[in-house]
């Protein structure tokens, strides 16, 4: 039993903090707010440089051929300083997605590029008033001579580091489909209005866009469901990172702020409070560490273990934060401080690509619960 | 028990209403609400609404006549809440200087103060702010360090504060200072009524994490104030702001209808959004939870009422009246949070891209604010079990 | 407005609490435990002459045809006590279904009994492996030359203080009905082992019983609904009354209680544990004099005002009950203690006739939230 | 990382799954593991058990191969635990002598004590209780206030016990007693080998909430014990107690696994019940409930084996290892609370008439337990806080 990451993998982690560590926190995220949005091609280029965007990516193209567990360091510490940018869709879903589906001449023509730091890649995959599970589409792709036009309207699109290929779905003979549609393609880009201003989302159209499709027609839901395995895992990962950062900083704000001539971390109210934190981080910890060890290793639970893992951080992040502010006080509620810059995130990613309830009831099917015999988790062998 | 109103009660709602329908800026109780946004132009609007109100004899009801009032009964006070909640109307510019400060110079205010003071702040000619927190003085105000000293006859101040409520479009401000160092932590407070405008006032606004700056920084510096500025006596500022804050005798009515109105609403959201032409409604989850949001909302005001009954009945509030706060605040949290939750991943749009109103998205961010401001939720969990159930006082206090 | 029990109320509250001053707290309630069930028509007798069994039956019957908030004290002050016996279900139950749905002959034939404490009444709904909510019936009625002759069998029966008539539910041509039975015309009572031992609850057979019709055949679901609401709010009461008393004595317990040279109340994870047990407390009280209050004014939001204090007081006396055996420590765990008497009792409480889901589910029902338009709470009018 | 088991721990395994299935008392795995209930007979069914274990060489595993254990390897305590939760063994009947006891004796005892109670604590002939707790001092173990008095060369002990764990049954007390009054509240401590055969030893069983009778009262009138029966130096017992705890090397391994075990027959319950012919699980309400409790459930033993591994490279348990406890403790309670709200009112029954297992019902009622022994959760954040975050000091302490 080793239930630790690698050594390897600690080193590579603290490669990456000291690469953080020039970012002085949260200076990127905040310059993106601010309408900076140079810093999210430069900090790109800076983790392309790291070998960050090689790690997924496998050696026929070009890539490190690393597994999900390798990325688990690399996004507790971008989940750390709230980095900007499309790093968990490119690298922990539309390569994903592309490794498993792509043929080959679609992975030569993006993977290398992506490995290198060349090309990000997004998905636009929800739609207005369909279903908050983005698995609804309205969107259709018409077969042409040489593929697919696709027609319709995407919300809810990251475009953060403009992307240069989305990953879509839309409507086919077959039913649902999954296509690549390059960014120069899209008939029109409406920015939108977000709760978490380090993101940039936008509405976008596809007036008879050039589509290639991806993977076998007509089977969107299981891919979607396969990619967001890996996209779940690398998520949870990133938002350990946020409270990972919310416990430290809410401790050590308790030990200097003084109030009725104590350090308020001295009040249970508070220090309990804390260390329900803490509880839920180790936990949180322990569950996306797994979860991305059953994604690597294609474990027989795979899907309860990143379902499990998602639902629980998913709202003990937000309950982070929101305690976080809390112990803060006055000051906890301004723009001056992180915290409510890790609230914001915490919230956006909430329902990101399914709820909580969506991740429990993967969860209980995953599990046999409805087939009327138990079947045991995994671990340990008993 | 019964919850009805009395005749009397029903024709002061109903002569409300009516100098509302008339009264109201334009367009506002068709839904058009949104407040100017530069600073000058917000600030001429507030002002405006609060002449409206003093023009129709509505600003302050619970005043006596004599000092421009209307003398309201407990019920009718209750009522005014109730009605401008429901028509959502535009804030209080002057809600300091009504609520609070003219009632406590009307108290113990020198004749000259209530001669300086008192029409100005009816009439919104005057705004005032308080000036009681500070950086190093939140949940204890106790631990306040903004000096007053006097000099040639004159009181010369000098400190920081925080948290002043409108203090960016205040004239005068409610101010704590400390004005002689004590060993007992509630003396040698002197309470002034300072002079905003003045060289040594600087105020800074606060961005809060919802965007707005209702907040700021004063940073007072060589701020000079007199004799005649002092409320009641020099030392004993602590007594005034207990009696200041007795004032408040309709508690938290406004918070109370609030609370229940963003409830409605996002119960028509729930009623209104469809996902796959389901209502949200339908979900049973959320069906449930705001089963129990409205229970427990419903309890909160219960309680409420519960508690001005005690004061109807015995002239003063009970001491369960402090539950009011907490509750309302805590429940204000959760209902916007629920709000979130259910609108799926849509609920990150904002503004004018909202699924449903972007407005619910930023009262989800200010309700951080309602368990912190006006005495976080630890400090009111530990004066109700002090208070209310005799249990021993914290260690440090 | 007036939101208070009226003065002729708090002291008739006064009279009941200096009755059961007598008992010496729950010591009735451990009489039963320990077998001595003389307890249970003693306390009946007393509450007599009391004059409570005659509150809710008409004046026509001999009673003092008083409403549901005339039983808000009563059932406070049994319930701090844990008063073992069927008063819940005599005079909160069986007597308004008998005056709603009683025929004269009937009513004449019970009520003046009931109201002079000389009988008391309980109700035969449940059956085994059916609904958690008790309106599914197997249980038959035959029509016969006098009647009805039911057949079948019923499970957690309330028995103690030897009820004489049972309330039960059972199939017609008509479809589910309503049917009094007479204790003596049981063919078995098998004694169940229950978890609050201050129960009596058996699982009874009738083999061709005679059952009396009560009400129109085929609407026993509505009259149970009816007779729930008043039930409800008589069992909220009683709640209220059990939340009371631990809120008090965990309160008196942390005050002098020391560790570590203090009184544990002074220790902010104790203090604030508490409060919160009070602030229920008193959301709980509020609720269950407005669902009382909605009953006998038979209100528009009568069915919202009661489901709404049932499911939110259901939940909130358990875990005050939990709480207060945490906050006590080591003895708080022993039987020694009366709070895990009132554990028990709330665990008893949750789901009886309903559970909390129910209760919510029918709050948003009535309050048309299923409708399309929204309806508005009664309170305040506005 | 790697969840698998070397085949050195698998053949171990082997070895013990087979020495079980042949030695178990008769019917226990088909399901009769149906305890004696009077005292005499629970007494012998479980010393006969833990001869039995003796006899095989699996009652002291972790124990150096000297005193008669098998050298085990933390990896190799754990499948034990794994093992012994999985076939639901009978309790160990010593297991404060097995696994407190003697490991401390080993470590610090006299060459005469490990004499006189290594083996028969091994065998089960002598079983142990502690004596820590008093009316007085549960959280807060230093108030103790049972003396122990050096008179005539015997030390002559009074004072009282209490959640003495198996004291009806023990032969042996290892008793905390204050033998000199110190300013530090942690000194003037001493920890006595008492035996409980003696006049001035008298214990009362505890009568749990839940009905069981697993600890007593011990009431000490003049107990007598010798220089001989001191454990480590006369004053110094608090750090003989902490020896005594860093014993549990495997730590909770034992609840982590029984609390799996225990959320899995709530899970078989689940899909075993059905309403109108509708298993529970079907219900939304019930599948999302039991799922959060599968994450977090799992979460904690993640947490356990991600703690094991640290103890494993590190050769000692790291700081984190101290949240297992409160973690594993308050699931505990949850399954229970969820398991009893599910099953609606027929939930209430239980022995022989309840709705799937009448056991789970008392297992509810003992959960309340979980929290309080071992250390309250309150301590227990406290520690953490302080230990683990740095989190100044609680006042008082």
């Amino acid at each position: 039993m080793d239930f630790a990451l690698s050594e390897e993998q600690e080193l590579f982690r603290t490669a990456i903090r000291k690469y953080m560590n020039n970012i002085n926190g949260t200076e990127a995220a905040r310059a993106v707010i601010d309408g900076k949005l140079d810093v999210v091609t430069r900090f790109a280029s800076g983790m392309a440089e790291l070998g960050v965007t090689a790690i997924p990516v496998s050696e026929e193209s070009d890539g490190l051929g690393l597994g999900a567990l390798d990325l688990v360091p690399v996004f507790e510490e971008t989940g750390r300083v709230l980095l900007p940018g499309s790093q968990l869709e490119t690298l922990a879903l539309a390569v994903p997605l592309l490794e498993s589906y792509g043929t080959p001449a679609q992975k030569a023509a993006r993977l290398p590029n992506v490995a290198t730091g060349g090309s990000t890649m997004s998905v636009a995959w929800y739609e207005k008033g369909t279903s908050l599970f983005p698995n609804s589409f309205c969107c259709v792709a018409a077969k042409t001579e040489n593929g697919y036009a696709l027609t319709g309207t995407k919300t809810l699109v990251p475009v953060i580091g403009e992307p240069d290929v989305f990953i879509t779905g839309a409507q086919t003979a077959e039913g649902k489909s999954l296509f690549l549609v390059k960014a120069s393609d899209l008939a029109s880009v409406r920015m939108l209005s977000v709760i978490d201003e380090t993101q940039r989302l936008a509405e976008v159209t596809f007036d008879a866009a050039p589509g290639e499709l991806l993977g076998e027609p007509g089977n969107a839901a299981d891919m979607m469901k396969h990619g967001l395995l890996h996209f779940n895992a690398a998520l949870c990962s990133s938002m350990v990172g946020g409270m990972d950062e919310l416990v430290k900083m809410t401790a050590e704000y308790s030990k200097i702020r003084v109030q009725f001539n104590q350090p308020i971390g001295r009040f249970q109210a508070i220090k309990h409070g804390i260390v329900n934190m803490k509880l839920d981080l180790e936990t949180a910890r322990s569950l996306s560490y797994y979860a991305a060890w059953a994604v690597e290793s294609d474990a027989v639970d795979k899907i309860s273990a990143v379902h499990s893992a998602r639902s629980f951080i998913s709202k003990a992040y937000i309950k982070a934060a929101g305690d976080s502010i809390q112990i803060h006080g006055g000051i906890g509620f301004t723009e001056e401080l992180d915290v409510q810059l890790f609230l914001k995130r915490a919230r956006y990613y909430e329902n990101y690509f399914g709820s909580v309830h969506d991740s429990r009831k993967e969860t209980a099917h995953s599990l046999g619960w409805h087939l009327g015999s138990a079947t045991r988790d995994a671990v340990p062998a008993s | 028990m019964n919850f009805t109103f009395t005749e009397n009660e029903e024709t002061f709602r109903g002569e409300l209403r009516g100098w509302l329908e008339m009264n109201l800026p334009k367009g506002w109780l068709q839904g058009d609400r949104k407040l100017p946004e530069d600073n000058e132009h917000y600030s001429k609007f507030l002002r405006d609404w609060q002449r409206t109100l003093y023009e129709g004899g509505w600003a302050a009801i619970s005043w006596p006549k004599e000092y421009g009032g209307r003398d309201a009964t407990l019920m009718e006070e209750i009522i005014y809440h109730q009605e401008m909640v429901r028509v959502q109307s535009p804030p209080l510019v002057n809600y300091i200087g009504i609520h609070m400060v003219a009632p406590t110079l009307i108290q113990m205010g020198t004749d000259e103060q209530k001669d300086k003071y008192i029409e100005k702040i009816l009439t919104g000619e005057q705004v005032w702010s308080q000036g009681y927190s500070e950086p190093g003085a939140g949940s204890d105000l106790t631990a306040l360090q903004t000096t007053a000293v006097k000099k040639d006859g004159k009181w010369i101040i000098n400190g920081q504060k925080v948290w002043t409520s409108f203090a960016h479009l205040a004239d005068r401000c409610f101010l704590l200072t400390k004005t002689s160092q004590s060993e007992k932590k509630h003396e040698g407070i002197t309470v002034f009524l300072l002079d905003m405008d003045q060289e040594g006032v600087e105020t800074r606004p606060i961005v809060q994490m919802d965007g707005h700056q209702e907040f700021n920084e004063v940073y007072l510096t060589d701020a000079i104030a007199t004799d005649a500025d002092i409320v009641g006596e020099e030392g004993k500022g602590w007594s005034v702001l207990i009696a200041l804050m007795l004032h408040e005798r309709s508690g938290i009515a406004a918070q109370v209808f609030t609370l229940e109105q963003q409830f409605d609403s996002v119960i028509e959201m729930a009623k209104t959004i469809r996902v796959n032409g389901t209502p949200l409604i339908e979900d049973p989850f959320v069906e449930d939870g705001l089963a129990d949001l409205h229970a427990r909302i419903n309890g909160a005001k219960l309680n409420y009422y519960r508690n001005i009954t005690h004061t109807l009945k015995n002239g003063k509030p009970g001491a369960e009246s402090s539950l009011d706060k907490l509750l309302v605040s805590e429940l204000t949290k959760e209902v916007f949070d629920f709000a979130m939750t259910i609108q799926g991943h849509a609920g990150v749009l904002t503004h004018d891209d909202a699924l449903f109103d972007g407005e619910m998205q930023r009262q989800y961010l200010a309700s951080f604010g309602a368990t912190i401001g006006g005495g976080t939720s630890e400090v009111q969990r530990n004066t109700i079990g002090e208070r209310i159930l005799g249990l021993p006082k914290d260690l440090g206090r």
